[in-house]
């Protein structure tokens, strides 16, 4: 399987997704740079963490709005998995493959720290291999991370399922702490916590890589049917 | 023709604005308790070069674009004409 | 056209226009002698930043040669950017520490912020890719509303740089005392690796060869920090304003990038950040260690603001820019990889043989200044020195063991200052595991950062209680090392080498002189002890605020190695039932 | 009497907007080149309680104190009063 990995200016966690992919994965990555227009060659796309644009406005706004934009909203129109963590999530927030927008932290501050997550939804392709209500310890490392949308908006995700991941605990202020969430068709992720921090003991925690392993399984078997 | 035009981008009422609450909270602290409501905005301030007539509609695409989030964010905008140097 | 009415040299010399800028009578003579005429604006502006404290260097370099600075696995000693150690395998470490309190006191976010910002490029600078940030920090006791807004601003500062430009801060220390509360202490220090064949030097060799100048334009911000950093803090500095700059992240993980491929072009001759005295100092330092002259077109030099005159230009602090050297005729390689990151790049000036710094402005020459005088031949004060009364009284004083009724009140109270208490409010605003290599995180004695590709790790620490140090400096020096060394041990590692910076009063007062001396003599001892030889370092006089000087504070970063990642060991207790013992005297 | 003030809060003129610049830089990439200047500040509307005449200079202090760092930033506010509700 071929991950492309987005690389913005300002990306961070570009070459940790790399080789969460590379090594602990055992699949294949590319880094692919903003100005390119189409990511058709791979079979899913990765919005990495980081600073894009300093963040500058809004975070993910300026982004969202370069020429890569196309072949991410390509790939998500074609069904491939679209994984955004932390600024990820925010350019898809911004490129609105994503209801809702982030407001800064309710503390303020920036926060770095493993959280407990809960797996509100194990359906989707990037939850596959956890189990429902799974509890899971991955790193968050943001600023504004404090999930917001209005009620119709809430209702919606909620009957819809595509409330992904929650927080067990209030870290940011999100509406009903919400960690992650997916796009009506659920082939588009949005995650604050960063999955790709967690791929390895050494790290304090391997869940993460249950993540892509989903998407793995996933698409091995989608493909096993269409051959 | 120059100018500058001022953008006021704010967060929808709606919206619980955390760092609007944190300075009203400071502020009551160092005593302005006279103070119940704080929102924190942006405000951009753009120089442009162009006709009159053209800066309205130009200035909103950039809003609508760019500039402000429609989802949590309201914007307005004041044009006023700068003497070219 | 430029409007700018700039004092005649017959007046700076008459008004003692010079003193303003930080010269003393004397060392404005030596600046006339050396010239053979007097200087005009622009030369004695050159010559007060480059003569100040914090360039020259000019009234601790007695003690700084103290220092033990060489060991076998030694690549690169104090004099560059930063100090570099070898760990095998043709890979090494380089590192430093350096200072920004003055600007932290007075704009604590953008002060905290740029100082960040500066020792990043201090390490790029060498070719190094930065891995991790430290940090060291002092402030006054909380609770009084500007302390609190200090040691909050500075913290989020910290964060916001680190964090954006994605290098994990990863340890450090806060302490709270009243002897920092006007003027806190705001010491960052930046870790990088590097291949042997990469490492770089601030140099301009070859005459002909063209000067890039790399980054953001040049504004008025920052006019005259080095001296404003040479001169203790008071209500008027509030007014200096300028002296405080904005940083922008964003920009310099370009420059980072753009930097760390550039090193890899062989037509790439010399490379050094624009950091304290901008382009004065790293154009003259870069030039006189080369044993040569550079000249320079100030029109080409990409400004903020319309009318920069030549002394504003040359005494900007503006973050974020580099100065480089290149092979002649290869220029346009470096441009077009600065255009790919989407980098300002201008060729600036060229190499020259006659050893002199020149500039031009508006087709004038508007400096012509021997680049050794501005560089090497700065004076160097040997200040008197005596002994503090406190301290006569301290020694005299018996010994006594406070009395403790009850041991487990005592030690929740102890717990709960604030010097002592966990510091997550801190290191949770620091993205301490980007670049996922951070294998122990803040919280344990010593920060590990493992080296992927390897069975290797680093260990890295800072530390200073500067208490020891006012009660007795060259015992607390002694302590200082040492506890930095017991740090990377209780991790795992064995020591390389320090970084070290140097925060004190004004050593104008010889109470302040005699700390220096004092302290300086029990760092070296720890040092030549624990072979771990001193690489690099920053000195920060004049922290006083009021007349009231900080504790003698100097901050060792010590960076150590780890063999193979089995030894990693951190300090928190494991199973309950384990045995607990305690080693040593 | 109810007061809304709002404080404008922009970066002195020698001062770097890097956010500003990126936000230019942004515009004329997509197609807004006569845009030739950006600087983003803050407008904080403050909805407090008090008299006509308190109200300045109040708000100076606040902005003194809390609203603003004079070093790097200049502020001005319009006071406009409010229907109490
Ligand atoms: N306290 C110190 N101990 C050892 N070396 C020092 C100390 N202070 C400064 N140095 C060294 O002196 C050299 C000159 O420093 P400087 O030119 O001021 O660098 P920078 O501009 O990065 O501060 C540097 O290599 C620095 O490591």
């Amino acid at each position: 399987m071929k991950f492309a990995v987005v690389v913005f200016p300002g990306s961070n966690c570009d070459i940790d997704m790399y080789h969460a992919v590379r090594d602990e994965l055992g699949e294949e990555a590319a880094y692919v740079d903003y100005r390119e227009t189409s990511l058709k060659e791979y079979d899913a796309v990765l919005l990495p963490g980081g600073f894009s644009f300093g963040d500058y406005l809004r975070s993910g706004a300026i982004a969202a709005r370069l020429p890569i934009a196309e072949g991410i909203r390509e790939a998500a129109a074609e069904g491939k998995p679209v994984l955004g963590v932390c600024n990820g999530f925010q350019v898809l927030l911004e490129l609105g493959l994503l209801p809702g927008a982030m407001r800064r932290n309710r503390q303020l501050t920036f926060i770095c720290k493993p959280v407990t997550l809960e797996v509100a939804n194990s359906r989707t392709m990037f939850t596959g291999t956890y189990g429902s209500g799974e509890q899971v310890t991955i790193p968050v490392a943001h600023g504004e991370g404090n999930y917001f949308c209005d009620e119709e908006t809430l209702e919606e995700l909620r009957e819809n399922d595509q409330i992904a991941f929650t927080y067990t605990d209030d870290v940011n202020g999100s509406v009903e702490r919400i960690a992650g969430i997916t796009n009506r068709a659920g082939n588009v992720l949005g995650m604050m916590p960063h999955p790709e921090r967690a791929v390895d003991e050494l790290l304090g925690s391997a869940d993460g890589l249950k993540m892509f392993q989903s998407i793995l399984t996933h698409w091995r078997e989608t493909h096993a049917v269409k051959n | 023709m120059k100018y500058e035009v001022q953008v006021f981008v704010t967060l929808k009422e709606a919206v619980l604005d955390p760092q609007g609450s944190a300075v009203n909270h400071s502020l009551n602290q160092h005593g302005y308790t006279e103070v119940e409501d704080v929102r924190i905005g942006k405000v951009i301030t753009l120089t442009l070069d162009g006709e009159r007539e053209a800066v309205d509609a130009r200035v909103t695409e950039m809003c609508e674009k760019l500039l402000a989030n429609p989802v949590i964010e309201d914007y307005r905008f004041e044009v006023r004409e700068v003497a070219a140097q | 056209m430029l409007l700018k009415t700039e004092p005649s040299p017959e007046t700076i010399k008459q008004d003692r226009i010079y003193a303003e800028m930080g010269l003393t009578d004397d060392e404005f003579q030596m600046i006339e002698d050396t010239l053979g005429r007097l200087p005009n604006f622009t030369e004695t502006g050159l010559f007060s930043v480059m003569w100040s404290e914090h360039c020259s260097y000019k009234n601790s370099k007695v003690l700084l040669k103290k220092f033990p600075t060489e060991g076998q696995h030694v690549l690169q000693g104090p004099g560059e950017g930063a100090g570099i150690i070898d760990i095998g395998d043709e890979q090494a470490v380089a590192f430093k520490i350096e200072s920004h309190n003055h600007p932290s006191a007075i704009e604590p976010y953008q002060g905290a912020a740029t100082g960040v910002g500066g020792i990043i490029r201090d390490v790029f600078s060498m070719g190094a890719r930065p891995v991790a940030l430290l940090n060291s920090l002092r402030f006054g006791e909380l609770g009084k509303p500007r302390v609190n807004y200090l040691f909050e601003q500075v913290v989020a500062g910290i964060a916001g740089y680190g964090n954006c430009i994605g290098i994990p801060t990863v340890g450090g220390e806060v302490q709270f005392d009243p002897c920092y509360e006007g003027n806190p202490l705001v010491n960052a220090m930046c870790v990088g690796l590097i291949d042997h064949k990469d490492i770089q030097k601030g140099q301009a060799k070859g005459v002909g060869n063209p000067v890039i100048y790399v980054g953001a334009s040049t504004g008025k911000d920052g006019i005259h920090g080095a001296t404003f950093a040479s001169e203790e803090l008071s209500e008027a500095s509030e007014s200096k304003r300028p002296a405080v700059q904005v940083g922008d992240p964003f920009m310099e993980k370009l420059l980072m990038e753009a930097c760390l491929e550039v090193v890899k072009n062989d037509a790439l001759v010399g490379i050094q950040d624009m950091g304290a005295a901008g382009l004065t100092s790293s154009s003259a330092e870069m030039a006189s260690k080369a044993g040569v002259g550079i000249e320079m077109d100030l029109d080409r030099v990409p400004q903020r603001e319309k009318g920069m005159s030549a002394y504003e230009m040359m005494l900007s602090e503006s973050q974020e820019r580099m100065l480089l050297v290149v092979e002649n005729g290869r220029e346009q390689e470096f441009l077009d990889l600065f255009d790919r990151y989407g980098l300002m790049a201008v060729v600036v000036g060229h190499v020259t043989d006659d050893k002199r710094l020149r500039l031009t402005h508006s087709g004038e020459t508007v400096a012509d200044v021997p680049v050794d005088a501005l560089a090497e031949e700065a004076p160097v004060y040997h200040k008197p020195s005596k002994v503090p009364a406190y301290f006569a009284k301290f020694q005299k004083q018996e010994t006594t063991v406070p009395h403790v009724d009850s041991v487990e009140e005592t030690l929740v109270k102890l717990l709960a200052q604030p010097t002592i208490a966990s510091k997550e409010w801190v290191y949770n605003q620091y993205d301490y595991m980007v670049r996922t290599n951070t294998v122990v995180m803040p919280g344990s004695d010593a920060a590990v950062i493992r080296i992927r590709g390897t069975e290797k790790a680093l260990a890295m620490t800072t530390d200073c209680n500067s208490r020891y140090l006012y009660l007795d400096p060259e015992e607390g020096g002694k302590l200082a090392v040492a506890e930095a060394a017991r740090n990377l041990i209780c991790s795992g590692a064995k020591p390389l080498g320090v970084t070290d910076c140097l925060n004190y009063g004004s050593p104008d007062r010889p109470e302040i002189f005699w700390q220096l001396e004092k302290s300086t003599d029990g760092l070296s001892e720890a040092c030549r002890a624990l072979e771990t030889p001193v690489i690099g370092g920053n000195v920060s006089l004049y922290n006083e605020r009021s007349g009231e000087a900080v504790y003698p504070t100097p901050v060792i970063g010590m960076v150590g190695l780890i063999d193979n990642l089995d030894y990693i060991t951190t300090q928190h207790a494991k199973n309950a039932g384990d045995l607990i013992y305690v080693v040593g005297e």
